[in-house]
């Protein structure tokens, strides 16, 4: 819904996500800001902010299988592994430049994702949750059994630096800005597939599959697509994820890490590419905010002791889930354009 | 050869008690088509009050066992009330989600009420084995493997048999032919978690007797997904088949294939076989063939 | 001006005379901690040692030496992800010299980068082989895990006149790779050591074993001799449930995470331990009156240690009194105002700790540049439930040598 | 409207080409026949009306032809090809769209996407190209929203276009699963039971639309219907169906006048 007086006067206007100068502005100031943000703050926040960016290009592909496509997936962290393995090994070990090593890892996790996701996209309802659990234990038994020197075993893998023209990208900055290029890449592309036919295809075999296929759309293949650019997006998350750590290791990638993915997506908004947006940052900046303002507490109040301070954290967290999950089951984003619209339409309500 | 025999009874004792927790699942997913990923925090849930009731507290066996199914039914209902009966209406994916952040929450709240530490559970079957020959049985699995026969058979029963089971089927079959029945969506719903929540207090009870009850408990909800694909997730007499098929080829693989690569295939084999399934017959072996009407 | 210059410079003469005997350099300690994740349960007790030690330290050692150390607690959950998060800002705020770290996820999160930031980072566990490369800058007070029970193997062997191989059976678990590494570790030392060992079998569990009765038994009949469970308590609890269920009395051995004290406590009491054995290369937490117990009663009361005589704050003291020893060496080699981080290190690599100044709680420990722990000189301490009663079996028992895995 | 009805048959077969044709299909489900020796043909340029009592057969018709059952017996052929054995979205593709009976619209999106999703099998760009948005994808979108922007139009659904469908009427939700059908550019329009729990005013609105689609673009509509009325004005030749079987076909006038017919509905009547 628009602002009242504002009308689309061409397609490209309807279209397209930016309707008001003043989204436009405002958008523009967002930019600058992330691109000067190292500059701004400290290196606490400079990493927080790098590991959201991570997050989000992760969670944006969530979105976009589970929030579009409605496939239902647990096994996000797995594919990020997935790409964080395939990453390391071809830096490491076929001496691959980071910007031909982490696309690869992308495409690697969609393949892996593939050979899951094969299997349950051809079936009415959610069967593929269950087949990317059965991704996530088999990765962790994958990883730990092949022979050690293809994936470095329960040794995990290390790798060098990203380098550019001979730049070293090792220090906070250089990494948040790699990541920064990487996630509004990938944002931007979630955003043109979110407006495009396949955007628009997701949707319809989420909703109604029956009337999908009726208008031409493939169901299976689109649901194995909504899929394969989930595992996608999960791939190229982790192979900034190994060129942030440098290491990778199995347990970097748990089913709980997953949950956790789908929770920021369920906090967002499903379907949703803002939504997921806004969800990496309400659930990271809940979490961050705790662990930063912790010791601080634990010193103002040192009767209570770290045990008690920290562990409030898991209540806090997962009561803002259960709010959601109570009174907001389709997320923020949700809220956020019913705010909007009553405030357009106002003194209608809508 | 009593090897192989004792590989295969052992197995097939466990896959009874992943029958057991899948059955758990099974009736939730019956009444409302929700997969419900929280089912081994429910399990964990429900180790945990029992040795509140038994171990922390010092209740008797006889008062302990019954108030600890007393609260778990309870903690079945209040979910459904509290999270899904709010949600009629809504869309069996919105519900699934809610499943998966019901997980994170009932973690927390675990964490909170019973706190971290690994608590010893008590010992609710005698340890000593039961012994046929060379074969070795455990008896917590034995007995807990006779139970959940018996509670497969008698809930085949209700929900086939008896009149107040044959309308929560209708409503497995179909909400709005149900609602035009004239019979309740909502209470069979409720129904299904309260079932589900004392279904997995009796896993917990199974499963934990004589051991310790911490978090790492809830992987046994993962475990019981396999078995309750095959059986299709519809049939709860199907189920205790399927449990004690994937229980006996875990347990073969775990003895003759594990040693072998030197390293841990039979915990993961269970979700192969699920990925063999959903190949070749994603029904399960005794799931309901319906033909979907446009 | 001159007057005032003149002033100025008797004023900055009179600081500096007085210096030696009050200024005090101030450095921090990064705590990382789990209170939310996994290990929340031994936190409060590992963590109240660190507090508690550098209390001691700072009262005892640091002001005749002219150094204060303050130390933060970090949460971490256990996560390698929150812990590459925190990292940045725990070195830009708190500029630590020396940090004191969990487990894995700190050491996978920040080996690639500790170099450069040129701090030191010290665990609480024993070492892993995966950890085992040189010029390290994560340290473990402790040789590995696989070391450990090794010594334990070696010394049960002569201890029961065993002639021929031990046969040993490892349970293990494929949920950590820490665990499969204990297992390897293992491995390698029952091929190097054929004569004297037999590895009969790893047998993979669940990390919640549902039923071990039929594993057990089958490395029973291939004549186990002792069970290696290092893994978790809840391993323990159903290995130990198997044998009463078989009714056979085999002992266990189990490593310090998952020791009689926390064991006995999973399964609900110490005389279902009855005859099992715990091994670590640090003091162990018996009733004994040590040298160790003496400084645990020391800091309970006057440097207000909260946690109580355990597993977990022995493990707290061992790494910050390993820390703590380093800082002293460093200050005392470059002086009070110069430490830093790269210094720490340095004086880890250079200087042996020795027992008495870790209270016993450790035994030498001198590091090399080719292990980030202890090659050479470590012993461990075995622990055993007797009588129902928790005691040291034989103290100080050495790690034999193994090659890297 | 075309008054004069097209004879069936062998001799219409020769003169126009049949779009669609069944011959012969049986459909059974159990032991229940749904469909028994059903043989139907429709022609280009006409509007067929399916009727028949409930559980005649006529969605289950329309499920055949659409690919959602498959006839154990009999052959479909559309537009030259046999159907049986396609998926859905490959008939789809192959020029065959249907409306549905009650909603299978996708409530969550505008008016506006729901049309543009029935551009979809006219529409090229991968994945790709969307990733980039512009060029290709972008240029697309604004090429076949024009062609939206025609069915909106001539559905009269300007004001609503950027509504979500769930919060429209149900009148006005027909209307946009009529435009999505339309946005396909079939070779034939399949409708099942559009006018079923519609008011009198949005059954004129619906059969004005009808009408205006068939003189517009020219498409054959198989039109399954319950209300006499409507049929017996828009139709140009009635099949009834009563048990899976074919009863009677001829002009709206020669069925109402057919015995079998009145029995099959008085029956249904006195049931």
């Amino acid at each position: 819904m628009d602002p009242a007086g504002v009308f689309a006067t061409s397609f490209a206007r309807d279209q397209s996500l930016i309707r008001t100068r003043k989204q436009l502005i405002c958008l523009i100031l967002f930019m600058v800001l992330l691109a000067v943000l190292p500059l701004l703050v400290g290196p606490r926040l400079v990493a927080v902010a790098t590991s959201a960016l991570i997050t989000v290009v992760v969670t944006v592909g969530l979105q976009i299988c589970t929030g579009y496509g409605g496939q239902i997936n647990l096994g996000q962290a797995a594919f990020m592994g997935s790409g964080a393995y395939a990453t390391a090994v071809l830096a490491s070990k076929f001496g691959f430049p980071f910007w031909a090593a982490i696309p690869l890892g992308g495409c690697a996790a969609a393949a892996f994702g593939f050979i899951f996701g094969l299997s349950a996209v051809r079936i009415k309802g959610f069967y593929l949750v269950l087949t990317t659990i059965a991704a996530q234990s088999l990765f962790h038994f994958l990883v730990l059994n092949l022979p050690q020197s293809w994936l470095g075993g329960s040794n995990g893998l290390s790798l060098e630096p990203a380098q550019l023209f001979g730049y070293v990208i090792d220090t906070d900055r250089s990494i948040y800005y790699l990541c920064l290029v990487f996630a509004v890449v990938m944002v931007a592309g979630a955003f043109g597939i979110a407006r495009s036919r396949h955007g628009r295809d997701f949707v319809a075999v989420r909703d109604d599959d029956v009337a999908s296929g009726m208008m031409g759309i493939d169901v299976v293949r689109t649901k194995a697509m909504a899929f394969l650019v989930g595992s996608f997006y999960a791939g190229i998350g982790g192979g900034l994820w190994a060129y942030y750590v440098r290491f990778v290791a199995v347990d970097q990638f748990t089913l709980f890490h997953s949950i956790w993915f789908v929770a920021m997506v369920i906090v967002g908004g499903i379907g949703s590419i803002t939504g997921a947006l806004i969800g990496v940052v309400v659930i990271l900046s809940i979490r961050e905010s705790f662990i930063s303002l912790g010791p601080t507490f634990v010193q103002v109040v040192p009767w209570l002791g770290g045990d008690v301070v920290f562990a409030t954290l898991n209540i806090f967290l997962g009561g803002v889930i259960a709010a959601f999950l109570i009174f907001e089951p389709r997320g923020l984003m949700h809220r956020w354009s019913i705010i909007k619209r009553s405030y357009r339409l106002w003194p209608f309500s809508y | 050869m009593s090897e192989f025999l004792n590989y295969t009874i052992n197995g097939a004792l466990i896959g009874l008690l992943y029958a057991l927790i899948a059955m758990g699942f099974i009736v939730i997913y019956r009444a409302s088509k929700v997969f419900n990923f929280a089912q081994g925090e429910l399990v964990v849930f429900g180790g945990f009050v029992v040795w509140w009731m038994i171990t922390s507290i010092g209740l008797p066996y006889w008062i302990g066992i019954p108030l600890a199914f007393v609260a778990a039914a309870l903690f079945g209902f209040a979910i459904e009330r509290i999270f899904f009966s709010r949600l009629v209406g809504e869309s069996v994916f919105a519900m699934v989600m809610v499943t998966i952040g019901l997980l994170i929450l009932l973690r927390g709240l675990i964490l909170v009420l019973f706190g971290p530490q690994v608590r010893p559970f008590p010992i609710i079957f005698p340890l000593q084995p039961v012994i046929i020959g060379d074969i070795l049985i455990p008896r917590s699995l034995f007995i807990g493997g006779m139970i959940t026969i018996v509670v497969g058979l008698g809930l085949s029963w209700f929900f086939n048999r008896t009149r107040p089971g044959l309308r929560m089927t209708a409503v497995a079959e179909d909400h709005q032919v149900a609602v035009s029945m004239g019979i309740s969506v909502k209470r069979s719903v409720a129904f299904a978690w309260i079932l589900g929540s004392v279904l997995s207090t009796l896993g917990a009870i199974i499963f934990l007797s004589g051991k310790s009850v911490s978090f790492l408990a809830s992987e046994i909800g993962l475990a019981a997904l396999p078995v309750a694909l095959l059986a299709g997730f519809e049939s709860i007499a199907g189920v205790l088949l399927a449990g004690i098929i994937v229980g006996i080829i875990q347990g073969l693989v775990m003895a003759y294939v594990d040693p072998v690569i030197g390293g841990s295939v039979g915990n993961v084999f269970p979700f192969i076989i699920m990925l063999v399934i959903l190949f070749i017959r994603p029904t399960g072996m005794f799931g309901w063939k319906m033909v979907e009407r446009v | 001006m001159k007057m005032f210059a003149r002033t100025v410079l008797a004023g900055m003469a009179t600081l500096m005379l007085a210096a030696p005997a009050q200024a005090q350099t101030t450095y921090n300690i990064a705590s990382l901690a789990d209170f939310t994740g996994p290990y929340a349960d031994v936190m409060k007790d590992l963590n109240g040692a660190r507090h508690s030690a550098v209390a001691w330290w700072n009262a005892e050692v640091g002001k005749d030496l002219g150094v204060q150390l303050k130390m933060k607690d970090y949460d971490h959950r256990y996560d390698a992800a929150q812990v590459a998060s925190l990292w940045p800002g725990i070195k830009a705020e708190l500029n630590p010299i020396i940090a004191l770290g969990v487990g894995a996820p700190d050491a996978t999160a920040l080996q690639g980068r500790l170099p450069a930031d040129g701090i030191p980072l010290i665990m609480s566990t024993a070492g892993y082989g995966f950890g085992w490369k040189s010029d390290p800058w994560v340290f473990n007070p402790r040789s590995t895990y696989a070391h450990e029970a090794a010594a334990f193997l070696e010394w049960y062997r002569k201890q029961n006149n065993v002639s021929g191989a031990l046969k040993v059976a490892v349970f293990s678990s494929e949920a950590s790779p820490a665990y499969v590494d204990i297992a390897k570790g293992l491995r390698k030392y029952a091929d190097e050591n054929k004569a004297t060992i037999d590895l009969v079998e790893i047998v993979y569990t669940e990390v919640q074993p549902t039923d071990l009765t039929t594993q057990v038994n089958r490395v029973l009949n291939k004549g186990a001799q002792v069970l290696d469970v290092q893994t978790n308590t809840a391993a323990v609890v159903a290995v130990k449930r198997a044998l009463q269920a078989l009714n056979k009395k085999v002992p266990i051995v189990m490593s310090s995470h998952n020791g009689i004290t926390a064991s006995a406590s999973a399964i609900g009491g110490i005389a279902n331990l009855e005859g099992d054995y715990e091994v670590y290369g640090m003091a162990m937490p018996t009733d004994e009156n040590t040298k160790s117990r003496q400084f645990y009663e020391k800091l309970k009361s006057q440097y207000g240690m909260k946690g109580g005589w355990t597993v977990p704050t022995v493990m707290g003291l061992n790494q910050t009194l390993v820390a703590l020893r380093a800082v002293e060496a460093a200050a005392k080699k470059s002086g009070a105002a110069n430490v830093t981080g790269r210094g720490v290190r340095e004086a880890l690599l250079s200087t042996t700790i020795t027992s008495e100044q870790t209270f016993e709680i450790l035994s030498d420990v001198k590091y090399t540049n080719d292990a980030p722990f202890p090659t050479t000189g470590a012993t461990v301490n075995i622990g055993i439930v007797k009588g129902g009663k928790y005691i040291t079996a034989a103290p100080g028992v050495a790690v034999p040598q193994i090659g890297k895995w | 409207m075309e008054a004069m009805a097209v004879p069936h048959g062998a001799a219409a077969g020769a003169r126009k080409r049949p779009v669609l044709a069944a011959q012969d299909i049986g459909l059974q489900f159990g032991g229940i026949k749904a469909l028994d020796g059903v043989t139907i043909e429709i022609c280009s340029d006409e509007l067929v009306a399916v009727i028949g009592p409930n559980g005649a057969g006529k969605s289950s018709l329309m499920n055949c032809f659409s690919g959602f059952y498959r006839p154990q017996r009999g052959e479909i052929q559309f537009d030259g090809t046999s159907v049986i054995g396609k998926s859905v979205h490959q008939i789809a593709r192959a020029g065959l769209a249907r409306t549905f009976q009650g909603t299978h619209i996708f409530s969550g999106m505008t008016v506006i996407e729901n049309i543009m999703i029935g551009r979809h099998m006219h529409m090229r760009s991968s994945i790709l190209d969307a990733f980039i948005h512009f060029g290709r994808s972008r240029n697309e979108e604004f090429a076949q929203r024009e062609v939206v922007e025609e069915i909106i139009e001539l559905l009269e659904m300007e004001a609503i276009r950027h509504r979500p469908v769930g919060t429209l009427g149900y009148g006005q939700r027909k209307r946009v699963d009529l435009g999505r059908a339309l946005a396909q550019e079939p070779k034939i329009l399949l409708m099942d039971e559009p006018m079923a729990g519609m008011n009198t005013e949005e059954k004129e609105d619906l059969a004005r639309f009808i009408l205006d689609v068939r003189e517009a673009r020219g498409i054959p509509v198989v039109l399954v219907e319950h209300d006499m009325g409507v049929v017996m004005d828009l139709a140009d030749r009635v099949v009834v169906l009563d048990f899976g079987r074919k009863i009677a076909e001829g002009t709206p006038a020669e069925v109402q006048r057919d015995p079998a017919v009145l029995k099959a509905y008085l029956g249904e009547g006195t049931r």
